[in-house]
């Protein structure tokens, strides 16, 4: 269970997350949605070491995240998938791939050569083009790599940034469908930040809606789908 | 530059009659200082105020345009050279060649900044290194023109008659403060300016993020070129003046001058003309201090003899962990603390 | 023709000593985003400890080992005393300016090079000393005819040689190598990816050290030893990491041949003389033509 | 860059308490400068530390070794001599800065056994214009000394790179007319001046043929097997040193490596230090017998005895004081070339301070050097040059030869002086007879 408290981000005395508090369940997707500069992504990156919080907590399996390292945090279980669909473009596939699992190399030998095993069937184009090198791959294969990179070092709890930014509808939609059945297969819990709300609540269990820094909505995602005034005040449509 | 300055007019003469109380009140000062020093101290004075001039040149790359050069030192020497032939080759007078010195390294320095705006940061530190040990090299190799290792024998002469009958007897020495005080002050003047008017928040634009200094229409590349020339301009005054303490050669421009310069703007702070000053008088004195209190310490001569650059080497790296910002910078601070 | 092998041979021989000290170069560079002016500074420490060994009656290869332990040392130190707490720190004003980011670094490690200079002088007396190579120096012959190469020339060239493949074996095929490479170019992925970035640069500087510590070992047989000596070498280099593009580290091994090939030719063609003024126009014309180094990449490289 | 008023008021205020904590204003009595009823002060700039300080950062302990030895003995006329040394690690800019306080904070009496030429070219119109004695220059470069109109105050300390090189010069093209002559010089005044006085003798070198260089201060750092690859491929038989002694040692390994083996190696005499060869080729782990086998039958030149040779009296005794006097440590202390210099400079400079009498004055130091001076004796077996035409120092020079115990052998066991100008004069035999030392060492002055 992810519990957030008062979480308060700041950048140069601007807060960008201003005083968030809300509870993401174990084995359920939870989506974040709101509009360009809600705080999503720095939700993410706070939640994930990247930036740190000025007050506030982020409880993770009783660990208090916010004053452990971004590599202590991936340790713990929690893997982030940045914007952009982050891969590192002049390495291989194959080592993207391999890096994702590399601080389990000692203790898990054997379980990296299966999780790599499972990347590549849940993903078969990149298996084909592991020798290439992930600068030449298709947006949404990046995308894919940017995820199997995630889930070679089999997080417990799986950070999404925005994951169909800039993909074909029918590509995203596929990404997420994949994402939804891992959740639903294996127990790992999802924080999906998404701009795109209607794909993000189709799947999500839970839903957030970040404005300005602040939790305006914190609701089964069927209710908050449902609510066309909400939706009309924060997302525009 | 000219048109750099032009929108800015009315700002620049408020800021003209305060550089121009604060270069006074710097050769006043100076002067002042010298009445109370004996020979030698007027002579360390005048050799603070003219290298004064060379880490203002740093002050105004590094400081305000962020670009690294270890090479001033070669830049002086561009200076010293241009100087010292104009005196020796063709009897100029001494204080136009100090002028023309400005110029011909400006020129240089266009010629550098040509090829300098195309680099950055470490790119920018190594050429200028490397050029700082092949200039005192061309010396060499061009015997005839540049007279070698032994140099061109130059020096501030002697103070003339009516000066002398005006304030009494003046020492050598003194006769060196006075000469080059006027350009300090000058050069004081020149970056005050060049510092607070726009083409001043120009160049911090461009040092502290490129890209959104060219968003907003800034000529990268243009602003780049202009500091380059302004500061070599500047070292090469200061290095006309270096020169004419006794020599213009290769050893009196060392590889070890440009760091000198750089660790005095380092530790004063890069981007304060105050910071520039007592850097200078930091790394001018230092030697000088040490030497005093180690006069009554028994220690090995090999530890004495180090001391002096150990002590700068260690200085710099406490500026650089510290306050990266140097003496002005923490002095800064801690203002800004007393006030909350 | 004889001059010609004479150069050819030098310039290898000389080129394996730079390709190190680039490639010392380039590893921090490419880690750190840190040119480390003190790096032959460095070398010319662990080489006067190795001196030191010897004329207290240790062997050459006990010497040798321990000088490139305390250059990995020396780096690792650097990094973790001085690098690590400049670049991470945040708060100052005036590291949030794009340009002082690599400013300060540069003037922190000429500090170092002061503060090692300095102390080399205080420990060893600034004394000018010779340094043993660890194979008898004679030319090769084959037949009659002495070739313009010695035993040493070789043994450096060899040392440089299993250097090289060692370095790149680690890069491509080990864990290590991955995360090193990740690392420099991508460290925020590479965070993410539960990978201790910190650790992993300071392996870069203790690697580079080591580099450089062995390059200097490699170079003073052929001259002598004093706290000085070894400042050309860093401007070789130097020069030789930007001509191969400061952030391939194949290129700066190219560079550094290229270098030695430049040097040696101007030497015998030429005269020594012209060896600053060659490297100077050589250096400039290489920034002009290719800003981004023979195997550097564009977008690495800010210009 | 903001610049508050405070900021420079404090600037300025805190280099006020500075300086004024250390300047000292001394009034200065009648007379001149540095010299009271108890003391003469004498001041010597050298490179101590930095990239040519190896060696010669070892004269001034020999110096003042030596001085304190004459103190010991009752000083000069119940003066002690005292040596203040400044290190301008040669830099020029240094030179000038610790010249000036030498005159004005140190008071100096004399500039005494500066090394340096292009240290010393920096200050030295500045000390003639203030009449200060300028004694004994460690720099063989005859512009110094040849034009007493210009340089009125400053004396040399070495024979001429000049003279030096026009008898080696003149012994070589004689003796080995019939082979290929070449030299290795490091490219700067001293080479330079060398290559001057070769062509003078008329021995000239072609670039890539017969004449390799180097860059000074590099040692070779930067390629010296392919200059000496060049001469071994052009043949050259005999090959000329003028170059400091660690690049001595350089080039003999860098020629074995390359199996080159001339038929006679000549090295001027500032290359040619025994001590600092085998140190530094002892360090290379060449053993002290094999480095001694290289150097045997190398042709050099001293105006000096060899510092090896052990029956020499001036050896034995200026070894003695360097023993029991020198107060430097570890390799500082070593009996070398450097140290017999310091030592004779000091042995000359008491000499002349004993000479000028009890009423010593600046002018009268150089008046006496100028009418006096080719009458001073030292360990030099060649004539000192001073005279109101010249102040050049030792106009001669003895050729030898290296024996298998590193000591230089006059050339067919006898000692013959040779003696010469700067200028283009002939070389001739000089009749000179070197006086004695006393037996408690120091000199005695008619």
């Amino acid at each position: 269970m992810l519990a957030i408290s008062n979480l308060v981000t700041e950048f140069d005395s601007v807060k960008a997350l201003d005083g968030i508090s809300f509870q993401a369940k174990p084995g359920l997707i939870t989506t974040v949605i709101g509009a360009n500069g809600a705080g999503k992504s720095t939700l993410l990156r706070t939640i994930s070491g990247l930036e740190k919080p000025s007050s506030g907590s982020i409880k993770w399996q009783d660990q208090e995240l916010t004053s452990m390292s971004v590599e202590s945090i991936v340790r713990s279980g929690i893997a982030q998938v940045p914007e952009g669909h982050a891969v590192i473009s002049q390495l291989s596939v194959a080592e993207n791939i391999e890096l994702g699992g590399l601080f389990r190399r000692r203790s898990f030998r054997g379980d990296l050569a299966v999780a790599t095993k499972e990347v590549y069937e849940l993903f078969p184009i990149l298996y084909e083009r592991r020798n290439e090198a992930a600068g030449s791959l298709s947006g949404g294969e990046r995308q894919m790599l940017a995820i199997s990179r995630a889930l070679v070092s089999r997080p417990k709890l799986l950070l999404l940034d925005e994951p169909s930014l800039g993909l074909a509808p029918m590509i995203s939609a596929q990404i997420i469908s994949i994402v939804n059945n891992l959740c639903r297969a294996t127990g790992l819990t999802v924080l999906l930040v998404e701009q795109n709300a209607n794909t993000a609540l189709a799947v999500a269990d839970h839903g957030i809606l970040l404005a300005l820094g602040k939790v305006v909505a914190d609701l089964p995602a069927k209710e908050l789908s449902a609510d066309s005034s909400l939706r009309a005040a924060y997302l525009g449509y | 530059m000219s048109k750099g300055i032009k929108p800015v007019r009315l700002k620049y003469t408020v800021i003209g009659r305060r550089s121009t109380l604060l270069s006074i009140a710097l050769f006043i000062l100076f002067i002042l200082l010298s009445n109370q020093f004996d020979a030698y101290n007027q002579s360390q004075l005048a050799n603070i105020a003219t290298l004064l001039i060379a880490v203002f040149s740093i002050t105004l790359l590094t400081g305000a345009s962020g670009q690294i050069s270890l090479g001033q030192g070669a830049i002086m020497a561009v200076g010293g050279y241009g100087s010292a032939l104009l005196v020796t080759r063709l009897g100029l007078s001494m204080w136009l060649a100090f002028i023309l010195a400005i110029f011909i390294s400006a020129l240089f320095g266009l010629f550098l900044g040509l090829a300098a705006a195309r680099l950055s940061g470490p790119y920018l530190a190594g050429t200028t290194l490397v050029m700082a040990l092949a200039i005192p090299s061309i010396a060499v190799r061009f015997e005839s023109f540049f007279s070698g290792d032994v140099g061109l024998s130059v020096d501030y002469g002697v103070p003339p008659t009516w000066l002398s009958n005006l304030v009494g007897e003046i020492s050598i020495e003194q006769w060196s403060l006075y000469v080059v005080l006027p350009f300090t002050a000058i050069a004081l003047f020149a970056v005050l300016n060049l510092s607070n008017t726009r083409t001043g928040r120009t160049w911090r634009a461009v040092r502290d993020n490129e890209v959104s200094a060219a968003l907003s229409g800034i000529n990268i590349a243009r602003t780049k070129v202009i500091v380059f020339v302004c500061a070599s301009g500047l070292a090469g005054l200061a290095g006309a003046l270096y020169g004419f303490r006794g020599l213009v050669a290769p050893s009196v421009y060392p590889t070890d001058l440009s760091l000198t310069l750089l660790t005095a703007a380092v530790i004063g702070g890069l981007r304060s003309i105050g910071g520039a000053i007592f850097g200078t008088f930091v790394i001018v004195f230092l030697p000088d201090i040490i030497e005093k209190i180690t006069a009554n310490i028994e220690i090995p001569e090999t530890i004495g003899n180090y001391l002096p650059s150990l002590t700068i080497g260690i200085l710099l790296l406490l500026t650089v962990i510290l306050n990266p910002r140097g003496a002005a910078g923490a002095l800064e601070h801690a203002r800004h603390r007393r006030k909350h | 023709m004889t001059s010609f092998l004479t150069a050819f041979f030098s310039g290898t021989a000389q080129g394996a000593i730079y390709a190190l000290v680039s490639l010392g170069l380039v590893l921090v560079w490419r880690g750190a985003g840190v040119v480390n002016f003190a790096q032959m500074g460095q070398a010319m420490f662990t080489t006067y400890i190795a001196s030191q060994m010897i004329q207290n009656n240790y062997s050459y290869w006990t010497a040798f080992v321990v000088a490139l332990i305390c250059g990995a040392a020396l780096g690792a130190l650097v990094d973790l005393g001085l690098m690590r707490p400049l670049t991470s720190r945040k708060n100052s004003k005036l590291l949030n300016s794009q340009s002082m980011r690599t400013t300060i670094p540069v003037i922190a490690s000429l500090g170092i090079l002061g503060v090692l200079k300095s102390l080399a002088g205080i420990f060893w007396a600034g004394e000018e000393r010779g340094f043993p190579s660890p194979v008898a120096p004679n030319a090769i012959k084959i037949g009659e005819t002495n070739l313009a190469i010695t035993g040493f020339d070789l043994f450096v060239i060899g040392a440089v040689f299993i250097t090289l493949v060692l370095t790149t074996i680690f890069f491509t095929k080990t864990g290590m190598g991955l995360a090193m490479r990740a690392s420099a170019l991508n460290p925020e992925v590479t965070r993410l990816s539960g990978i201790k970035v910190g650790s992993v640069r300071t392996l870069g500087w203790a690697i580079s050290g080591t580099a450089s510590s062995l390059a200097g070992l490699l170079v003073t047989p052929r001259t002598n030893l004093s706290p000085n000596t070894l400042d050309l070498l860093l401007i070789v280099g130097f020069t030789a990491a930007v001509v191969g593009g400061l952030s391939s580290l194949m290129g700066s091994v190219l560079g550094g041949f290229i270098l030695g090939y430049v040097i040696s030719f101007v030497n015998v063609y030429s005269a020594p003389e012209n060896v600053f003024i060659a490297i100077l126009v050589f250096l400039l014309l290489a920034l002009f033509i290719r800003p981004q180094g023979i195997l550097g990449s564009k977008e690495v490289r800010r210009v | 860059m903001n610049l508050r008023k405070p900021l420079i008021l404090t600037v300025v205020a805190s280099a006020l308490v500075g300086s004024l904590a250390i300047s000292s204003v001394s009034a200065s009595a009648a007379g001149d400068p540095g010299v009271s009823a108890s003391e003469i002060v004498l001041g010597m700039q050298l490179p101590q530390t930095g990239a040519a300080s190896p060696g010669y950062n070892k004269v001034d302990d020999a110096a003042r070794a030596y001085f304190d030895y004459v103190n010991s003995k009752g000083g000069v006329y119940g003066r002690n001599i005292k040596l203040v040394v400044k290190d301008d690690t040669y830099k020029a800019g240094l030179t000038i800065t610790s010249a000036s306080k030498l005159i004005n904070e140190d008071k100096i009496f004399a500039f005494f056994g500066s090394v340096g030429t292009q240290t010393h070219v920096s200050v030295i119109k500045d000390i003639n214009r203030r009449k200060i004695p300028d004694l004994f220059v460690n720099s063989g470069y005859s512009g110094f000394y040849t034009d007493p109109k210009k340089y009125p105050t400053s004396f040399g300390g070495l024979g001429t790179y000049t003279v030096e090189a026009k008898i080696l010069g003149k012994y070589l093209k004689e003796k080995y007319s019939d082979k290929k002559i070449g030299i290795l010089y490091q490219s700067d005044d001293f080479g330079r001046n060398a290559l001057a006085g070769f062509a003078a003798a008329g021995l000239k070198f072609e670039a890539k043929k017969t004449a390799a260089s180097f860059v000074a201060g590099t040692q070779g750092s930067l390629g010296l097997g392919t200059q000496i690859g060049q001469l071994k491929a052009n043949g050259v038989e005999i090959v000329i040193i003028a170059a400091v002694s660690s690049a001595t040692a350089v080039a003999y390994a860098t020629a074995g490596a390359l199996a080159y083996k001339p038929a006679k190696w000549a090295v001027i005499s500032v290359g040619a230090d025994a001590t600092t060869f085998q140190t530094i080729l002892g360090a290379k782990g060449v053993p002290l017998a094999t480095s001694a086998a290289m150097l045997a039958g190398t042709i050099s030149a001293s105006h000096a005895p060899a510092a090896g040779d052990a029956e020499d009296d001036f050896v034995k005794a200026f070894k003695k004081i360097n023993d029991d006097f020198n107060k430097a440590t570890g390799a500082g202390k070593v009996w070398d070339n450097n140290i017999m210099q310091g030592m004779n400079i000091a042995y000359l400079a008491t000499q002349a301070l004993m000479g000028v009498g009890k009423d010593l004055t600046r002018a009268k130091l150089i008046s006496y050097l100028e009418n006096n001076g080719s009458k001073l004796s030292s360990a030099a077996f060649a004539p000192l040059g001073y005279s109101k035409s010249t102040h050049e120092a030792f106009t001669g020079f003895w050729l030898g030869e290296y024996d298998a115990a590193t000591v230089l052998k006059p050339l067919d066991g006898k000692r013959v002086v040779y003696t010469t100008d700067s200028g283009t004069g002939a070389v001739t035999v000089s009749n000179y007879k070197r006086p004695a030392i006393a037996a408690d060492a120091l000199p005695k002055v008619a």
